[in-house]
């Protein structure tokens, strides 16, 4: 008990890649992300979209992305890889 | 330990897709090759590609193709897998393939209850040839056949063709879905898992109809045609299992 | 070869392709064939390896024989004139992505739903590519209960080599008729030589794709003129005709299939008469023997072309020949059976009127 | 087809040239066994190693109307097993006599069920010989063979085949319906052929 | 006083049918006969015979007819009715050519609630060609296509196209009737009547489903054949009203 | 003629259509010729009187074309060359029934999928009866923006004269390009000629039929030969050609549509480098212009076919003149659109190989 | 009251003549008729078939036949006519 | 097409061979109004009664990828609206450039859309126009009317049409659209012009 409780209380840490040459823009894994921690590029990629940008580092301590994923689930170009740990 | 949770499927080439921003089309691809690697029958596997926005499917999907005329995949299905029993056969079809010039097509392969699994893009146009009406264009929905919006009294009813397929004999599984949001991604996956195992499992014909976005015919944003599947489409098309004879062996044992 | 057996054309090309491999069939009813997907209903039944559909519609039927060829199956489909119109878009399919299938047409009367008498008015649709793009099938013309056995076979061997569509080009006739034939051996579909371009999963190793989309119009045109080269090997290779009393001809008749039986009694009609006619044959009709007839026109001046139908054939004749010789035309559309006789009087008619003896 | 092209529309069809081709026109009900008289006779030819052709009509204007198949025989190949004008006639109701009477050519022969059919042939150029095939049938406790009958009519009078083939020819046919079939069918072949022979020779 | 209570209708011609005795086909002519008569319409019908037995149904209903190809008679009569909407127009098909090759377009044009009266012939069989399996031929019924009986893993189940045409928006009123018997016959005749009507009211797709006898492909006597109707085909083709929104004027009036 | 307006090809069809009283239009997409129904969907939406139809395939669409016909409405489809393939049954229906119609053939690099640029690969299917039985369809090339006004009208006019299918056959580049247009005054429906043959409800009159069964065949025969009388008049009557520059040349290039075009161009290079050449352009391909063509052989003895296709027209040259002059060919299948120094390469080899210089 | 007795005890007459030629002898009416006043006949009509005959005489006082007219409601044919009276 | 065939598979295009044949491509991403642009250019050469053809570029392979338009306008009639080698190209992002970079015949002249695109043309023998449309656009306050600055330069600087022909096109085109809009498109055309005559004056 004690252990789940503390396994709950120990929050998943994770972060995202995405390659900005095969994403779109379509903004749909900003709109799905709980975390918030993606973002519209202002500069285009090479085939004219604004990419979506991962905000975090991908060594903070500090960051929120927990690797929940649904953010590369709903990407279309499949241009999101996540990691956890 | 850092590992990956989520990376490109096996099945899936590396080719970037030529789907508009946002597409339906993108995702679903995506969702099939998963399931045809967690299957694992890549090498067993047989797909047909429709005329549509898919067409060039095969540049994505790395198992065998063969391509169909525009509306003729599940015929086109039925000889590949009739000489090939063993072979895993779907078809990829949009929703004017199968439910306009295909529908006598799908309706009888239904009925002869053909083992073959089914993806029915539903995105409400014609997308590859510029944004028509398809039959599943909701009534009041501008396409560039409808300037003024599709009209019941000329342009007939949004035709809910997987209902029609549920009452063909040969049906076993039909479920909608969409892939508007995490959740209904998911379920869409579960649905086609399901889809290609009642044809493993030699139950007979199985189809997934999935709701799908098409942000450029619907001069929409990405997220907005996501909302307006969820708020407008499913009203037309709810989602949910349209039949389910899987438990009863219906499509198999009867009648021989 | 078996002993000798009385039996209905249609069901002899249905027994005729089951002994050649073929072990797909789909159809759709239409007379005059029905016979041949009855036949095959039953046929099939019997062997473990063979699919017979009745399909919903002549496309269907096409499309799944599209299919079934993929996966490096013999395959046929049969029907008649209007069938056969409603499997153009497929057969231009097949023809662009190279798949072999053989396709009998046993013409009736048309145009439209016109009538079921036999009829050879489709022509120009299997010579030509009823359908669309440039694209050709091999197009073979029996005229007897035995040819309808050798051709048949004979046609599932051309659209496995070249692989192409091959289209069976009979009439009502050819498909009612009963005649006695015998049949060879069968072959097995193990026997075969196996296709290293089929679809079976992609099992160690790469995908494979059968398709005829090539959206970049360089690449296409290249598809294009691989066909042709190919196109041009069959003409350079597969013409046959047969040549009937041409030896020492003044007057050659030209005439397929039924017309040609039919012209055969006329010519020995005539010869009878001392008039010197032959008969020129072409047994493909594309593609068609036009060097062959061309070679005629050394000794013959005057060709007769004898179709049923209103003149189709005859423009191939004229290609061939040119000004080498003057050609005249008689033609019944719609479902006549000339008599043998009626073509003696034309050829007759002829050798007088240009006094040719 | 823009071409002035010689038209040519001429249908008639002269005396067969040499007596070795034969063509012969069976008509009914269906239900009469006229397909299976015609059916048998080809077997017949073909047995002897002659050319035949066995041509059905088929089709929608049949739909339960008269049926009829034209068989030619012949020594040669067969230019077209089509009979404008045949030389005999094997009709077996009315409507067939109607139909087929006038195109018999002179010099041939008519075979009329004369248990169904009243009339007889105005023309005088054709021989008609008229056989009560269902009350030789019956006569025989075999009602279905009337067409059996009228076959082994038409081979004794016309000796297109010898009555030996159509018998070996029918067992054939009828492999899978045994012994008793046969032998029934047979004795109405016989049967039919004693009956023209009596005829003539009487 | 004598008078009589019964004879031919105006609108049927003298001719003979062409039809084998106790077909099915020329009862159903003798009631589109009556009805015309009796609605008055003979002068402002046209009607769209198929390729089927009843291919010749124009030597004996004395209207305007137009033929069309196997299978395509709604399409053909969508042209004629749009142009001339003033015009009562009615197609006549067989099983094979609505339920088989003219799916789609019969499918479509319910959907679009075409002011149409289709009268469908379900003999179970393919007439004119020789007693082919039709799409609604039942499970083990011997046919010249299906010599061991219809198999449902080779051939598939009977199609009930009335059943898929009652999930299209435009349809208004199906109704499955039978040609057997007097009772049904009247039955038959008075849902035709309505057919009509629901054109004439200018309510949508209308459609009546008719079991007839073929007694010739089924090998059955006149009388037998119409018992097997009652007794067996019944069974799978229940006769029933299957739609019904006349009622409601759902066909008219919505999403314009 | 009003004020010029730059217009889409298929947008021009889709209006000169209209204007000349086409009150019926069913279709499918497919590119590229979409712009054609959506244009027509908009404009209909306008009229009281006119019906536009999305069909759910193209066999609904030629099916629905066909019933309207049959009201005496003017009515057309249009379609690129997969669905001008599953038009063929109905196109051959209503050759057989004598019904007016204009068909609109967008053609796309064939066969089968192929691809959506230009080309000109549906000439035998357009020509030659892509359905079955005998008959034939009126075949019209545009190759200007101008031109689609005239012959789109000039279709319907054929069509009702001679109760006849009518194709007009562009492709890609005439469909999507777009050119100044002037457009004349509109024809209103109820001003065109009354058809006394249509089924409009049997008034106070013997009911009336219209269809293409004939079971007698002596009837299709005659049926037949009616057709032919007819197609044979339209052949005498109604060809039409332009000839550029032909008038002391010594070389000809024959070729329709965007071809035509091209090879304008080319000629007019070659001309400034002192080569007689000329153009030939037919402008109906059936019935085709073979007399005219053949008087050009008094002059010219070399004839350039230029197609995008790989050769089909050629036949119909090479049966025009014969042997009275040698005829070339250069063609470009699968949509590539060549340029008009690639045609005018093709003509100085041909005067220089040839010596005409 | 007592006249619809009287109605229904009057019972109505009809008689029906069948077009010999006409029928096709599928023997539907004769299934039909409750009174069983049609039989088939022996001889053959013009196209083969063996026709159905109407047993009664069309004057006769007793006749059965109550003109119910389903003998030519079942009639693929219409080779039948009802009379009453 | 069993014949012998002459075939001739070259493909390659010499200089125009007048100059009154001028052949535009536009090229950019869908949005950028890169098909407004030719139509506009077609329009006004048409309203100087010259022979124009306007091509689009359509098709599957275009979704969400790069639109361009081929625009030709000349004294005579027009042979083939194709340009292989165009004589001028509008090139409003990076992909079209590279695309299209190579086509330009030698002499012609390349505008770019410097807002968008930061590579030049590695070619020497091409003029090279450089233009930050979108700059400008922006700062007269119409974001969204860079391609009329592009086509105002453009314009301007070939003399293919007279800035006049392009302000009354617009007019006519944009005519539902009301006067403000005109105005603003107006004022971004003469911006462009301006800029490319400051250019060349500088
Ligand atoms: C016979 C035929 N008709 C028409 C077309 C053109 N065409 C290609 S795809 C398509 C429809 C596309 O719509 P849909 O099936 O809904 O697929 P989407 O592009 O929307 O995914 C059409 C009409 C064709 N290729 N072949
Ligand atoms: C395109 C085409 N395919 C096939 C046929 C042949 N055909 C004529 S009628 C028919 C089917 C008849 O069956 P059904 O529609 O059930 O009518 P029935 O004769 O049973 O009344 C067929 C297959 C045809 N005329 N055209
Ligand atoms: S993995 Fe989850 S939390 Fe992390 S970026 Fe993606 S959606 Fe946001
Ligand atoms: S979902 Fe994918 S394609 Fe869309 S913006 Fe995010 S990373 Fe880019
Ligand atoms: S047009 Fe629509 S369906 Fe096609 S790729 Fe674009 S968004 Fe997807
Ligand atoms: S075959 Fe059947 S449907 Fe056709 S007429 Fe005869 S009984 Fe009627
Ligand atoms: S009318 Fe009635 S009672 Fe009289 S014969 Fe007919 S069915 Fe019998
Ligand atoms: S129902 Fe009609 S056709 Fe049948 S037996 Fe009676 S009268 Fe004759
Ligand atoms: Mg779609
Ligand atoms: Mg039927």
């Amino acid at each position: 008990m004690a252990l789940l409780t503390g396994d709950l209380l120990l929050k998943k840490k994770g972060f995202i890649r995405i390659n900005r040459d095969l994403c779109k823009g379509c903004g749909l894994c900003i709109e799905a992300c709980p975390k918030g921690t993606i973002i519209m590029s202002e500069k285009l990629n090479i085939k004219g979209y604004r990419p979506a940008e991962y905000t975090e580092n991908e060594n903070s301590k500090n960051r929120k992305c927990t690797g929940c994923a649904l953010c590369a689930i709903v990407c279309p170009d499949v241009a999101i890889e996540v990691f956890r740990g | 330990m850092i590992k990956q949770v989520f990376k490109r499927p096996d099945a899936l080439k590396d080719n970037i897709f030529h789907y508009c921003p946002g597409c339906g089309h993108s995702v679903i691809h995506r969702l099939v090759a998963e399931v045809i690697d967690e299957l694992g029958i890549r090498g067993k596997t047989v797909g047909v590609p429709p005329a549509g926005c898919a067409v060039l499917a095969y540049n994505y999907l790395d198992v065998d193709m063969g391509e169909a005329p525009h509306g003729r995949a599940v015929a086109v299905a039925t000889g590949i897998k009739r000489c090939r029993p063993d072979l895993v056969v779907f078809t990829y079809q949009g929703d004017g393939d199968i439910a306009a010039i295909g529908t006598a097509e799908t309706v009888h392969a239904a009925n002869r209850g053909e083992r073959l699994t089914v993806i029915f893009v539903n995105n409400g146009c014609y997308g590859m040839t510029g944004g028509q009406m398809a039959p599943t264009t909701l009534l009041g929905q501008t396409t560039t056949t409808t300037p003024g919006g599709r009209i019941q009294l000329r342009d007939g009813f949004p035709v809910d063709l997987s209902q029609m397929l549920a009452v063909a004999g040969g049906s076993v599984y039909i479920e909608r879905t969409a892939v508007t949001s995490p959740k209904n991604i998911i379920k869409t996956k579960k649905a086609l898992k399901k889809a290609f195992k009642v044809q493993m499992d030699d139950l007979g014909f199985s189809l997934v109809e999935i709701l799908s976005a098409c942000p450029t015919n619907w001069k929409l944003s990405s997220v907005d045609s996501c909302k307006r599947i969820e708020d407008e489409v499913i009203k037309q098309y709810p989602l949910m299992v349209i039949k389910d004879t899987t438990g009863t062996h219906s499509g198999a044992d009867e009648g021989a | 070869m078996g002993k000798k057996r009385l039996m209905r054309g249609s069901h002899v090309i249905a027994e005729a392709a089951t002994l050649a491999g073929c072990r797909f069939y789909a159809g759709y009813p239409i007379t005059p064939q029905n016979e041949l997907p009855e036949y095959l209903s039953g046929r099939f039944a019997k062997l473990e390896d063979a699919t017979f559909i009745q399909a919903e519609s002549e496309l269907a039927a096409i499309n799944m024989v599209m299919g079934a060829s993929m996966t490096g199956v013999r395959a046929m489909t049969s029907s008649s004139s209007p069938g056969i119109s409603l499997k153009q878009e497929g057969i231009s399919y097949m023809a662009g992505m190279e798949l072999p299938a053989v396709v009998a047409n046993i013409m009736r009367g048309g145009p439209g739903l016109g009538n079921i008498a036999p009829s050879q008015q489709d022509y120009f649709q299997a010579t030509r590519g009823g359908g669309h793009g440039d694209y050709r099938t091999i197009v073979l013309a029996p005229h007897s209960g035995q040819e309808l056995v050798t051709l048949t076979m004979k046609a599932f061997d051309l659209a496995d080599t070249y692989r192409t569509p091959v289209i069976l080009l009979g009439d009502g006739l050819m498909g009612q008729m009963m005649e006695p034939v015998t049949f060879p051996e069968p072959i097995e579909p193990s026997a075969l030589p196996k296709k290293e371009w089929t679809l079976d999963g992609a099992m160690e190793r790469d995908s494979r794709l059968i398709c005829s989309l090539r959206l970049d119009p360089f690449k296409m045109e290249q598809h294009n003129w691989k066909l042709a080269r190919k196109y041009a090997a069959i003409c350079e290779r597969e013409t046959e005709h047969e040549s009937y009393l041409l030896d020492d001809a003044v007057v050659a008749v030209v005439a397929f299939g039924t017309a040609a039986r039919i012209a055969k009694g006329a010519v020995n009609r005539v010869r009878k008469e001392g008039l010197k006619a032959g008969l020129f044959r072409p047994i493909t009709l594309w593609p068609f023997p036009e060097n062959e007839i061309r070679a005629l026109t050394r000794s013959v001046k005057h060709i007769l072309v004898f179709e049923m139908n209103f003149g189709q054939m005859v423009e191939d004749v004229r290609l061939s020949v040119g000004e080498k010789a003057t050609v005249h035309f008689h033609g019944r559309p719609g479902g006549i059976i000339s008599t043998p006789h009626e073509i003696a009087d034309a050829i007759t008619r002829l050798v007088y009127r240009h006094e040719l003896c | 087809m823009c071409k002035k092209e010689e038209l040519v529309l001429k249908d008639r069809e002269g005396l067969s040239y040499t007596m070795s081709i034969t063509k012969t026109i069976f008509s009914g009900f269906g239900g009469q066994g006229v397909l299976m008289m015609g059916y048998v006779l080809a077997t017949a030819g073909m047995q002897e190693d002659k050319h035949v052709t066995y041509l059905p009509s088929y089709g929608a204007e049949v739909r339960g109307g008269t049926a009829n198949c034209t068989i030619t025989v012949s020594d040669d190949p067969i230019a077209s097993p089509v009979a404008s004008f045949p030389d005999f006639a094997v009709l077996m109701n009315t409507p067939s006599l109607m139909r087929f009477e006038g195109k018999v050519i002179t010099g041939g022969t008519v075979f009329l069920n004369s248990d169904m059919v009243e009339l007889r042939p105005k023309r005088g150029d054709v021989e008609v010989v008229a056989i009560p095939v269902n009350t030789i049938a019956e006569r025989l406790g075999n009602a279905r063979g009337a067409n059996m009958v009228m076959i082994g009519a038409l081979a004794q009078k016309t000796g297109l085949v010898s009555l030996d083939s159509v018998i070996k020819s029918i067992k054939e046919i009828f492999a899978t319906k045994g012994a008793k079939v046969h032998e029934m069918n047979t004795l109405a072949i016989k049967e039919g052929a004693a009956f023209v022979e009596e005829q003539s020779s009487s």
